[in-house]
């Protein structure tokens, strides 16, 4: 309850919310453009930056399990969220495999509102965390796109220039990118800039707190299509996450990260991407329906996680972590 | 002044589609193409972008036969699943023996 | 190529008319439009916004009944204080009964 | 003397200036207009979130009459402005009154640099200042635009849009928004953000130089239009924001506010809206003629605002306060 | 609905040309002109800006004659060696006299 | 060789460096253009304000004769260049011309990054250094520009218009405005700003290292044209900026400037404008073409000024003072 208020009290939260309330009473306010996009630059460089540098101390040992559960979280995700769609849900191929392609993949923001939120649990999470993001952003994607292409009988070739487009993203160059810059610079040089780009100083804070009144707005626009998407996908868009948290943390407290960690490896798996993936899917899968797969990542997940899911599955990991 | 009668076909498209529409175009035969950034609204107004409504209007000016070529592409390959508009109008080109 | 021809009505006004216009256009039978962003010259160029000389371009494919009927509101309600330019095209349109 | 030059050798009174000179010699240098949002954006915000976190310490005796009189500006300004441009001005009634939207609500960059100057003058206003602004913002322009539309017999209907606008509109999603998010945030959240958003600190200071660089600009590019306006016009543009300023550090003294909060309470109602007030009254009141109600508000009264007006309401206030 | 049937010459070209266009335009007997920034691609694609392809779209509403001059002036001074393309439509205006 | 890898593993160095591999692998990235204008206004406006507080400390005698040098440089400079490359490269008068004018000219991003390597080696440049930046700019362009529009009979009233242009682009505006603003408020007022605007400050190495990624982009996408320009070109794009640093870090060290003010004399003299001459070269001398201006000073000489010729100029500059 307390960690639950904490969240909710936390500037990017209150934030978020303003921005929905801001929906919710029809203003027409939103940030320009290019600000949003500035604001991700920034978050997602300064990740990838600061992730680098740590990096730089990490072992191939503290490394290497957690590593290897990401991965098996990238290729698991997809797969619970297409069946249980298919099976449960009696969605269509495409739809099922645009919305797997969603919850397979990862969202930026929501790992960033969990590193936030467990460095002010004084819960520090593992240094190399964005190393495992880049890592979890792409594979669910391919591997939903491929199940959907096949089934679907759609041209390869035009799945292939999909994949090299996610490759070479924004999220992908900032944050690969942002590691090894950050990886080749060391200490002395991120001394320079640190008080710029550092993920626990008042602008990285502050810009978070901007962004996430824009997501706020961007998801409350949203919120009209909840009724065009039917009772299922409502449960769905909350269950589905926390099993995948539940999963998540699990698996990373079995690879033996930290309770920060393990708390934002879980938010990793149960945050749905609405970046990457929509413009993906749409291409690839242009049966599947937008709305069915931009309202349940972006309108009831992304809300679910960034309000109650984080704190749950930090409550969750405090319990594996004996606490 | 002595100009050249051809056709402009004008494509009102989701964003995500202009990287896929532009190429198609040069590959049907158009010699150029100009896209400017549009918003609006339509019967379906679905998009796969975060911010509703957002467009692109790519404007292409050919000849005759590459126009009907390409509203046949886009009905087949586009109007089924996307939001896509296209009307085309009559134009006299400056020069427009560069364009077919 | 089957085409409907069908009137397209292009109005270029002061950004803060966007909102009524638009939803006029809807209100008097247009099934969309497309909106971008422009700036310009004009005989006035009088403009209630900070940056002078903003407009906005306003595309509507309608039927020629629906596109004087626009014409008939824009010239009653906008001409005598506003400034906007409207000028009427004819065009061929894809799938044109979606449009009227 | 000593008050004037220290305001005019601020950073902000300077570079407003040279955005005004940059037009003088016809550049053609503006900053982008995403970038203007962006600052508006980040000023307001900030402005709302720490008025929000200072709120929490104000009791209900602190607010209570200032915003008494808040209010009863917010009403007598429109209707003095109004008056004066019908009897004196002998202006048309959607003139007079599209004016009087303007004088009646206020320009928060105005307020902004007051903020600044009284506290480098180390004399620190009420943390609740930013609750007065938000009250004084709309109801100069619902009851000028009332005026104008029953007098013009407007249709109805589009003045209630208007209004809902200019209730929803960026301005006050922030600063309400704002307010409430520092409210309930606290101290403690706050401390996280602080260093990006303290209105006090060089991050603030340095957005709203850059700010009023582009003020400057915006503004000089209006100065071909002062010959078009007349002279009473640009009488007018100096004498009402003097005899508003007056009344405002007047009823604030009273109202028990401290030297900084009196300055700053009687520059507010001494600004002129040319953010809110502009497209309102362009709908409402199309026979309004822009060019008057724009150059008076952003040509004449705010220039004289941030470069004369600050200082002489603080010299004002000094003498009521006993200085 | 009375309308007045004029020309409507539309040019695309690179940014840096902007100024000396619109300029040439009025020049030239136009009562004004619409600009949207723009990108696109050409059979040369030349471009003196960071951004390859960008382009400005200036639309502009005038009499017969005048589009004849606009466009021969265009074809002299631009054609030989800037990024440029210039088509005409016939298009009805609205309280057209005024663009005469 | 320590020089040459400290400056490597500077993160604007593998900030740009990152840009260019982007552009290599096809990525779509890029910043968008409101963000990048906004970068390069917040850089030259900071670097003048900076320069306008520290020219408040400097006597005549300091800047006396590196102003003589630096405006040698700018006539100097845009000959050299011509007649290289009308009588070795064969060049017509207008390419000849066009390219003169962008190595007349001067980069300010070269030069920001030239002063940011020489602060990290402790060899604090004179503070005038911007002053002398500012003087450089333009009489390159002017010099080139007359020439070419002479030899090939052009109207002169388009070259009039183009220079007024110049004189008043946001370049010259933000670094003599930004000059004479930090003049005028001198070190008190400063001090409330100089968190933001301090061009050592972290703000501004960051905004640095966010705009040298978009330069890396912008140059890496012109790289496909360097095959187009010749083996000539390529050549001139290196060997020119080494005689003309060279030039520049002698003439710099007679004229009394230290080993760091040497060096970012030299590099200024080195690098090539590739923000105020394009457009002014294109307007003017439309046979120009833009290709070889713009290949050779974005594609060729930016790069490799900001990667080796700095450390390069740095190392003479030692030699010079005795090191
Ligand atoms: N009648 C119309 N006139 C002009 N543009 C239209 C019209 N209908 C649709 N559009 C444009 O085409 C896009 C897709 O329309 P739709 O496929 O009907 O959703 C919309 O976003 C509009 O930009
Ligand atoms: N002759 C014209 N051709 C194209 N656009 C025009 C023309 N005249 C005016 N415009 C556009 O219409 C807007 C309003 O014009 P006006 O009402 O004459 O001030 C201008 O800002 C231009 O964008
Ligand atoms: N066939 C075409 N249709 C439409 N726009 C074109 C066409 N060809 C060229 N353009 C536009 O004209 C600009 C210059 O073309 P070019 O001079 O051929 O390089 C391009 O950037 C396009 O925006
Ligand atoms: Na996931
Ligand atoms: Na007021
Ligand atoms: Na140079």
């Amino acid at each position: 309850m307390e960690i639950l208020k904490a969240n909710l009290l936390s500037p990017i939260a209150l934030a978020f919310a303003l921005g929905i309330f801001a929906k919710l009473i029809k203003s027409e306010f939103s940030l320009p453009k290019d600000l949003y996009t500035a604001l991700s630059i920034f978050l997602l460089f300064a990740l990838g930056l600061k992730g680098g540098v740590e990096l730089g101390h990490a072992t191939f040992d503290d490394v290497a399990w957690p590593v290897v559960v990401t991965l098996l979280l990238g290729v698991v995700t997809p797969l619970t969220t297409y069946f249980v769609l298919r099976v449960v849900g009696k969605f269509s191929v495409s739809d099922a495999a645009g919305i797997a392609a969603h919850y397979g993949s990862v969202s930026a923001v929501t790992y960033i509102a969990a590193m936030t939120f467990v460095k002010s649990q004084s819960a520090e999470p593992e240094g190399f965390m964005p190393t495992l993001l880049t890592l979890l952003e792409s594979p669910g994607i391919h591997i939903a796109l491929a199940i959907g292409a096949i089934k679907t009988a759609q041209p390869g070739q035009s799945l292939k220039a999909v994949l090299h487009e996610v490759l070479t993203a924004r999220t992908m160059i900032l944050l690969v990118g942002g590691l090894l810059v950050g990886l080749a610079m060391g200490e002395k040089n991120w001394g320079s800039i640190e008080g710029f780009f550092d993920t626990k100083g008042p602008v990285f804070k502050g810009a978070l707190t901007l962004f996430l009144l824009e997501m706020g707005i961007v998801a409350g626009s949203r919120f009209g299509d909840l009724k065009k998407v039917g009772p299922f996908l409502l449960g769905f868009g909350v269950v589905m996450p926390v099993l995948h948290g539940a999963l998540g943390v699990w698996l990373g407290s079995l690879a033996g990260l930290s309770l920060g960690g393990a708390t934002v490896l879980g938010t990793m798996a149960a945050s749905a991407s609405y970046i990457a993936a929509p413009p993906a899917v749409r291409v690839t899968l242009p049966e599947a329906n937008p709305t069915y797969y931009l309202t349940s990542s972006l309108a009831i997940t992304f809300p679910f996680n960034i309000l109650f899911g984080i704190p749950l599955y930090f409550r969750l990991s405090q319990a594996l972590h004996g606490g | 002044m002595d100009t050249v009668t051809l056709k402009m076909v004008t494509l009102v498209a989701e964003p995500v589609l202009e990287e896929k529409l532009t190429s198609k175009l040069l590959e049907l035969g158009a010699k150029g193409f100009t896209v400017t950034d549009a918003r609006g609204r339509g019967s379906r107004g679905i998009r796969a972008s975060e911010v509703p409504g957002e467009s692109v209007r790519i404007e292409v000016v050919v000849s005759a036969k590459v126009s009907d070529a390409i509203l046949e592409h886009v009905k087949q390959a586009f109007f089924p699943n996307y939001a896509v508009i296209a009307w085309v109008t009559t134009v006299d080109v400056v020069r427009g023996e560069k364009y077919v």
